[in-house]
């Protein structure tokens, strides 16, 4: 009853091996010689007919080395000794197609990374690798042939999120003749640009080169825009999700409306706008966020609304031209068939007041970053004119905090990457406008892209005053002469190596980024990750920063972790890019690395039917089996470990490969003359 | 093929209960089958008959021998290779010659810990602490018992097997499948399953033959079946927190414990294919535990306070380990 | 009735005596009992690290090998005082971490036939246990006489708050639970922007003129906003704002008239005591213009002696030889 | 041969972090003792105690078990049911009269090379310290014992 038994018993095993020096990387500490030879003697049992090896084994010759063999020598595994597979596991399958051998019939064996890399005594080293080559020769005796998984991708993109990133991405594929489908929670699309001024290092104003895009993505034939929505289930796997989209009542009929902007001109109910304008400025019940809105239709707010609230008012309703004004307006559920997904949901930004020694909600002239934007915005509340909260008097001395929330261990450990940049920025617009002494506290400069230190140079040449140290504490406690009525920033200058006290009238904290509140349930939402930290996880940090671990679902912009908009235009054409090309495909292939159960086996116990955080496994109720969906699976084989049947087996890691494994690891691994225990009488 | 045509039967009782006997007497008039078309040889607990008798036979010349029972004496290990030698199909018969069962739990504990509990027992009344000794001498020469092996161990650990029946014991129907399937054969119209197969028995599990209703499963909490104040008479055992074997145990038995309300507890060992049937077990009740958190999963788990028990109740010498640390340990002296 | 293992320390004895008297008279309406550690000796204050670590710590490790010793049922140890506090917390935590240290106080405590076993004490600030303990839903329940219209300044010093890792006075970089009290109280709670800077501790001996500078930010920062008096939690901050209060308005020739009172004693005027059972009209600096606010009547403060105010050194002429050993 | 016993672990990693963690801690060039030999599994939730049973049934010292951080899991949430499954293993493994201690599960991500190599480091001066297990091996040798005896009996 060995596992081995059930196992298809094809023609007899003729295995290769082929070790690899990798220069003097791995024949620098193992004995790679030894371990082609021993290979030889010692498995021959097991089917090993050809043991050799080469310099590097990567290299053209090395992969003809091992066609030719497989060709001549009828070889049908193939046993690779070298470097990690997530690095050459492809090529040396490829090689194997080549010669005519199904490419999942090669195992590769990490005798760099895990061997020589990492031990120095020779000899110890060397046993290690002959115990790992006896492993995979074990293993690939498993390994059973496999064909990629081919499945058929929809047309229609999902692009979550219409900040910069998502808009980029959703004109790209949109141009490219595709369907797109755009979701955004807030009324307008537009992001957080929407409320910048200038952005860096050009100066150039957000919304002359960000409202363009956003009419194009309103008026694009391609592109379907549902805002004031958000996702609420996402189904199905890479090629054909189907996504429900719940899309809240805006109260405007949006056939009739033509955003003519009588209806919020003349709404009595005016509130503080703590959204876009950040509690800076007001707006009314029905609004659109900012002018240049798109869509241009208003939503009626129902928590403001005088009519929501008691029944009377309608003022809207009455004076609206178009009678677009419609307060029966219910919730759509909108059911979206999309083949792949790309999720730009951005960031937001860091509390201050979670930093109470800078005084942000406690005194009046600390403000935020993304309070200045709109103070700095010649739309927002201010006009463009830098004041203190008073609303009137300009400040004369301006202290700009970097890093609030940011590398710091008890908020956010990691670089928000923006916020040197944007605090430039400010020095330079306070300097233009206000004329104000400024100082900028910063820990380090971090100017890095193009024209960006030229920038920092431009700044520092307009007089802006830099002072090297984390700011301890903004107080109104005055202490010396000159304080009085100012805010003092207290900092240790540690390139004057001293404590100092800035007096100001005005303080802006540069905050941090941070992932949206909600980032781990959408993650949730959408089968994919998040760090630590709460940025999504792309599937690899360099390779591939905006595909993420589930097919078909990708990532662009902040939501990926912190970075400007430069860095998330490219992502956004990036992920279309990605997009696109499976899209013209037309349809993909994916690992076969899949769980399969049994019919005949399963009891239909149903242990393993909510081990599935991807859906994948799917109960027949009638025939009281369970059955794993082959384009869902991703492989994990959690499920294959938790059959009490054994009934479900997962290809590409199947028990017997991973029993025989560890056989072939531990087989060669002790001293023959070990003592034994007899079966003697007690 | 012998004197009277018949083909020979036999069958053997070593370390067990002796239940599988009674199993095979219970398949009522179809014994008579047996008798018709077998000339049974060697039947100890049926018929008189001595070793040297079958010691005597031509090798393979017994047709069918059902060995029930573990090895866990010399005269066991004896008796096994003999009747492997002596026959052409050797059957591992009932739950302790195929993994262990019941007798194979002493693998958990050294032989001095089993004298120390049979000879010393509250219940032994053994005041000169007598022991046995394998070889005695006395004037008329040396006596000799059958020595004490450290461990039980299964058929197919000492010798050969052909086939494997599980149960404990095994379910009369299933037998007597078996004699049909057997007589079949002798009369051509049926096929030897392939060698090591396991006959009389289902390839599923005990759910597949259960008629409870089961859900998605998440167990917060495990319970002993006393600990219970009304089991649903509906409800799939483990849902209601009773640990039961029954999602790993082989199909065949009919699903008749948990039919009644009582946690299947394994007898018919693991499925097709499994190498360790605890493994799986302990492997698929984690599984659905409903907590993310060590603590909280260990205070869940207070709730197994067994679990070697519990998973290898039938399958310890079976298992990968096949015997706790002390059973060899011990061996060592 | 909760019971909780006191040790009040020197200061509590004498200078802060208005402090423990407050803090016993309103233990009824807490519902909280203390059980004083029998023999305990000297913190070694904020002095006694300076001249011999290990010797410091064996001091205090004397005083939690006692409290464990006594600790029956309550194993949470109780110091008003913020410097008693700390230094008891500071021991038993480097006690926990520290096992060379550790071998040497157990050395040291075998001699007298002590020890203490690091971990078995849970060593907590009075503020800590009014706060966390009590909870100010019964505090606001006991409030008989509103601090209604006295605006306070909360004063947390620099001791109980560094380090403060479970945040049990709210962000260490700006505590709260005091404020929260006094508003529980009915005061006007100021957001007093000096509220965990230093008082000047010893300094007053060592070099007045920091001390005062030091004092002044305080008692300006809280009068800027205008608080009729402020309200402290350690005796050694007490003592500075109040009994130097004098000798800083003479250096900086201000004229201020901050009292400083402990929270304990709010607490207890806030529960209708009688001040002098809380031993209000101590102070030198005579809170009872503020008091008055609530309708609180003093008693005549009896007479006491100004403290004759510090001559400033003169700055011309060579300075005096220094005398003995330079102890002033 | 050195006097010290050397122990064989065996250590089952996660396709995705503590598997990347190693090709990491190589990259780097940080040394830790060479008595580990990795297998890789895609997840930790691939983890099937048969296969600690089996490592251990062949002579394997100790065993290692290796995931992504809880709530990183590239599956999302399966390498909790690996902790769950490691925490019945040890409870069971434990009366069979295996020092539960020989069994461990810590997690590494992708980019802790340097703490991966330091946990192999310290479990194999753990598994160093507990002595030998080298389950029985022997145990196979008793059967070899026995078939033999076959042969003769036939003879």
């Amino acid at each position: 009853m060995s596992n081995k038994q059930n196992q298809p018993q094809d023609e007899k095993e003729r295995i290769g091996v082929y070790v690899c020096h990798c220069g003097s990387n791995i024949a620098g500490v193992v004995d790679v010689e030894d371990v082609a030879v021993w290979a030889k003697e010692e498995l021959g049992d097991q089917g090993v007919v050809v043991s050799r090896d080469y310099k590097f084994m990567c290299s053209s010759l090395g992969q003809e080395m091992i066609e030719n063999d497989i060709k001549e020598q009828g070889l049908n595994r193939v046993v690779v000794a070298a470097c990690s597979p997530h690095l050459h596991e492809a090529t040396f399958r490829k090689a194997c197609e080549r010669a005519g051998l199904n490419p999942y019939l090669s195992e590769l064996v990490s005798i760099r990374e895990q061997v020589s890399w990492v031990h120095t005594d020779k000899e110890k080293a060397t046993e290690k690798a002959k115990a790992m080559v006896a492993g995979g020769v074990e293993r690939v005796i498993e390994n059973e042939p496999l064909e990629p998984l081919r499945v058929p991708i929809h047309p229609a993109t999902l692009v979550v999120g219409g900040g910069i990133a998502g808009i980029q991405a959703a004109l790209e594929i949109a141009d490219a003749g595709y369907q797109v489908y755009m979701v955004e929670r807030e009324p307008s699309i537009g992001g957080h640009m929407a409320q910048f001024d200038k952005t860096f290092p050009t100066l150039d104003c957000a919304a002359c080169i960000l409202t363009p895009k956003m009419v194009s993505v309103g008026e694009h034939p391609n592109i379907e825009l549902l805002t004031w929505s958000e996702v609420e289930r996402v189904e199905g796997y890479v090629g054909n999700f189907s996504v429900t989209v719940r899309k809240r009542p805006r109260y405007v009929d949006t056939d009739l409306c033509t955003g003519c902007g009588i209806c919020w001109e003349k709404c009595p109910k005016k509130v503080i706008d703590e959204d876009f304008e950040q509690g800076l400025g007001y707006r009314t019940a029905v609004y659109t966020p900012f002018p240049q809105a798109v869509p241009k239709y208003p939503v009626i707010d129902t928590e403001s609304c005088i009519f929501f609230a008691n029944g009377k008012c309608k003022a809207c309703e009455k004076l609206c031209p178009t009678g677009a004004i419609n307060f029966d307006q219910e919730e759509e559920i909108l059911l979206l068939e999309v083949g792949n997904i790309i999720i730009a949901t951005g960031f937001d930004t860091f509390d201050a007041r979670r930093i109470p020694e800078y005084g942000y909600g406690r005194l009046a002239n600390v403000f935020t970053s993304v309070e200045f934007e709109r103070m700095c915005n010649a739309a927002g509340p201010t006009n463009g004119e830098v004041v203190l909260r008073d609303g009137v008097t300009k400040p004369e001395a301006v202290g700009i905090v970097h890093c609030v929330g940011s590398r710091d261990r008890n908020y956010n450990n990691y670089c928000s990457v923006i916020c040197c940049m944007s605090s430039l920025k400010f020095a330079h617009l306070v300097k233009e406008r206000t004329g104000a002494e400024v100082y900028n506290f910063y820990i380090d400069m971090r100017t890095a892209y193009k024209d960006y230190d030229e920038f920092y140079q431009r700044v520092m040449e307009e007089g802006v005053l830099f002072v090297r140290g984390r700011v301890a504490e903004i107080t109104d406690a005055t202490r010396n002469p000159g304080e009085e009525g100012k805010l003092v920033v207290q900092v240790e200058d540690t390139l004057a190596g001293r404590q100092r006290r800035i007096p100001v009238d005005m303080a802006i904290l540069s905050v941090g980024l941070q992932p949206p509140s909600d980032t781990k349930e959408v993650a949730q939402r959408f089968g994919i990750s998040c760090s630590a930290s709460g940025w999504i996880t792309e599937k690899h940090p360099k390779l591939d920063p905006v595909a993420t671990m589930t097919e078909g679902i990708f990532i662009a912009g902040a939501i990926q972790g912190p970075k400007d908009i430069p860095t998330s235009v490219a992502q956004g054409a990036a992920a279309a890019a990605r997009v696109l090309g499976r899209i013209n495909k037309g349809e993909m292939y994916l690992e076969p690395i899949r769980a399969t159960v049994d019919p005949e086996k399963c009891s239909g116990c149903r242990i393993c039917n909510n081990l599935c955080p991807f859906g994948a496994i799917i109960f027949h109720e009638d025939l009281m089996v369970t059955e794993i969906n082959h384009a869902l699976c991703q492989g994990c084989g959690t499920c294959v470990a938790a059959c009490p049947a054994g009934a479900i087996s997962g290809t590409g890691f199947s028990n017997e490969q991973v029993l025989s494994q560890i056989e072939g690891l531990l087989a060669y691994s002790f001293p023959k003359d070990f003592e034994l225990v007899e079966m003697v009488p007690a | 093929m012998s004197d009277n045509g018949k083909p020979k039967f036999a069958m053997y009782w070593a370390a067990s209960c002796g239940g599988c006997e009674i199993a095979v007497l219970n398949i009522n008039e179809k014994i008579l089958d047996v008798d018709a078309n077998f000339e049974v040889v060697f039947w100890p607990v049926a018929m008189d008959a001595k070793y040297k008798d079958v010691e005597a036979m031509p090798d393979k010349s017994i047709l069918l021998t059902l060995f029930n029972g573990g090895i866990r004496n010399e005269e066991n290990e004896h008796l096994a290779i003999l009747l492997r030698q002596k026959s052409q199909i050797l059957v591992a018969f009932g739950s302790c010659a195929t993994e262990g069962c019941i007798p194979g739990l002493a693998n958990f504990s050294n032989t001095d810990q089993i004298y120390e509990a049979v000879y010393e027992g509250v219940s032994t009344d053994n005041p000169n602490h007598i022991r046995p000794q394998y070889n005695y001498e006395v004037p008329e020469g040396t006596l000799h018992i059958p020595a004490f092996y450290p461990a039980l161990r299964t058929l197919d650990q000492v010798v050969d097997v052909d086939y494997y029946m599980p149960g404990c014991p095994p379910e009369s129907h299933q037998i007597a499948a078996v004699i049909d399937l057997v007589l079949k054969v002798l009369n051509g119209e049926a096929e030897l399953p392939p060698k090591g197969a396991v006959i009389g028995a289902g390839n599923s599990t005990v759910c597949d033959e259960c008629g409870r209703k089961r859900h998605v499963k998440s167990i917060t909490k495990f319970v002993r079946i006393h600990e219970v104040d009304e089991i649903d008479p509906e409800l799939c055992l483990l849902e209601q927190g009773i640990l039961c074997n029954g999602p790993a145990t082989r199909s065949g038995c009919g699903a008749r414990c948990p039919g009644v309300g009582a946690a299947c507890i394994g007898c018919y060992g693991p499925a097709e294919g499994v190498i360790d049937y605890g493994a799986r077990l302990m492997t698929a009740v984690a599984s659905v535990i409903d907590s993310n958190d060590p603590d909280e999963i260990d205070a869940i788990l207070e709730g197994i306070p067994d679990p070697a028990g519990s998973f290898y109740r039938f399958s310890m010498p079976h298992s990968l380990l096949r015997m706790a640390k002390p059973a060899w340990s011990n061996g060592n002296r | 009735m909760t019971k909780y293992l006191f040790y009040p320390g020197c200061s509590m004895q004498k200078n802060a005596r208005s402090y423990l008297d407050s803090m016993m008279a309103i233990r009824p309406e807490l519902d909280i009992t203390f059980e004083e550690v029998d023999d305990w000796n000297c913190c070694g204050a904020t002095e006694y690290w300076s001249v011999h670590q290990v010797k410091a710590h064996a001091l205090i490790g004397r005083n939690l090998a006692l409290a464990e010793q006594q600790a029956n049922g309550s194993n949470t140890l109780v110091a008003g005082c913020s410097a008693c506090y700390l230094n008891l917390a500071k021991t038993a935590n480097y006690l926990e971490e520290d096992l060379q240290l550790r071998a040497k106080i157990d050395d040291a405590l075998a001699v007298g036939g002590l020890h203490f076993t690091p971990g078995s004490l849970d060593i907590r600030h009075l503020l800590d246990i009014v706060f966390n303990d009590v909870g100010l839903e019964k505090i606001r329940s006991k409030v008989v006489r509103p601090l209604t219209g006295l605006r306070v300044a909360p004063y947390y010093g620099c001791m109980i708050v560094r380090p403060d890792r479970e945040n049990r006075y709210g962000n260490p970089e700006y505590p709260t639970a005091l404020d929260k009290l006094l508003e529980a109280l009915g005061a006007t709670v100021i957001d007093f922007p000096q509220k965990t800077h230093c008082c000047g501790g010893h300094m007053t001996q060592i070099s007045p003129e920091v001390a005062y500078e030091l004092l002044h930010r305080l008692i300006s920062g809280a009068d800027r906003y205008n608080a009729d008096l402020i309200v402290t939690l350690c005796p050694m901050c007490q003592l500075n704002l109040d009994a130097y209060q004098g000798d800083m308005n003479t250096f900086m020739d201000t004229d201020y008239h901050m009292p400083c009172l402990y929270f304990t004693q709010m607490m207890g005027l806030a529960f209708g005591h009688d001040p002098k059972e809380l031993g209000i009209g101590k102070e030198f600096v005579d809170a009872g213009p503020a008091l008055a606010k609530i309708g609180v009547e003093l008693p005549e403060a009896e007479e006491r002696p100004k403290p004759k105010p510090r001559r400033k050194q003169k700055q011309e002429g060579l300075p005096m030889p220094r005398m003995g050993d330079g102890n002033e | 041969m050195s006097e010290q016993f050397e122990p064989v672990i065996i250590g089952f990693t996660c396709n995705w972090c503590s598997y990347r963690a190693a090709d990491m801690a190589g990259t780097a060039r940080i040394k830790y003792p060479p008595n580990i030999r990795l297998v890789r599994l895609m997840c930790s939730g691939r983890l099937d105690p048969t296969f600690v049973l089996k490592a251990l049934s062949e002579g394997a010292d100790g065993v290692l078990i290796t995931g992504c951080h809880p709530g990183e899991c590239h599956y999302l949430e399966q390498n909790y049911k690996a902790l769950r499954r490691y925490r019945l293993l040890l409870k069971t493994i434990a009366q069979m009269g295996i020092e539960p201690e020989r069994v461990k599960l810590v997690w590494a991500s992708a980019a802790e090379g340097v703490q991966l190599a330091r946990a192999i480091t310290t479990f194999v001066e753990e598994i160093r310290a507990l002595g030998p297990l080298r389950w029985p091996l022997r145990l196979a040798e008793m059967d070899i014992k026995e078939t033999a005896a076959v042969e003769e009996v036939v003879a």
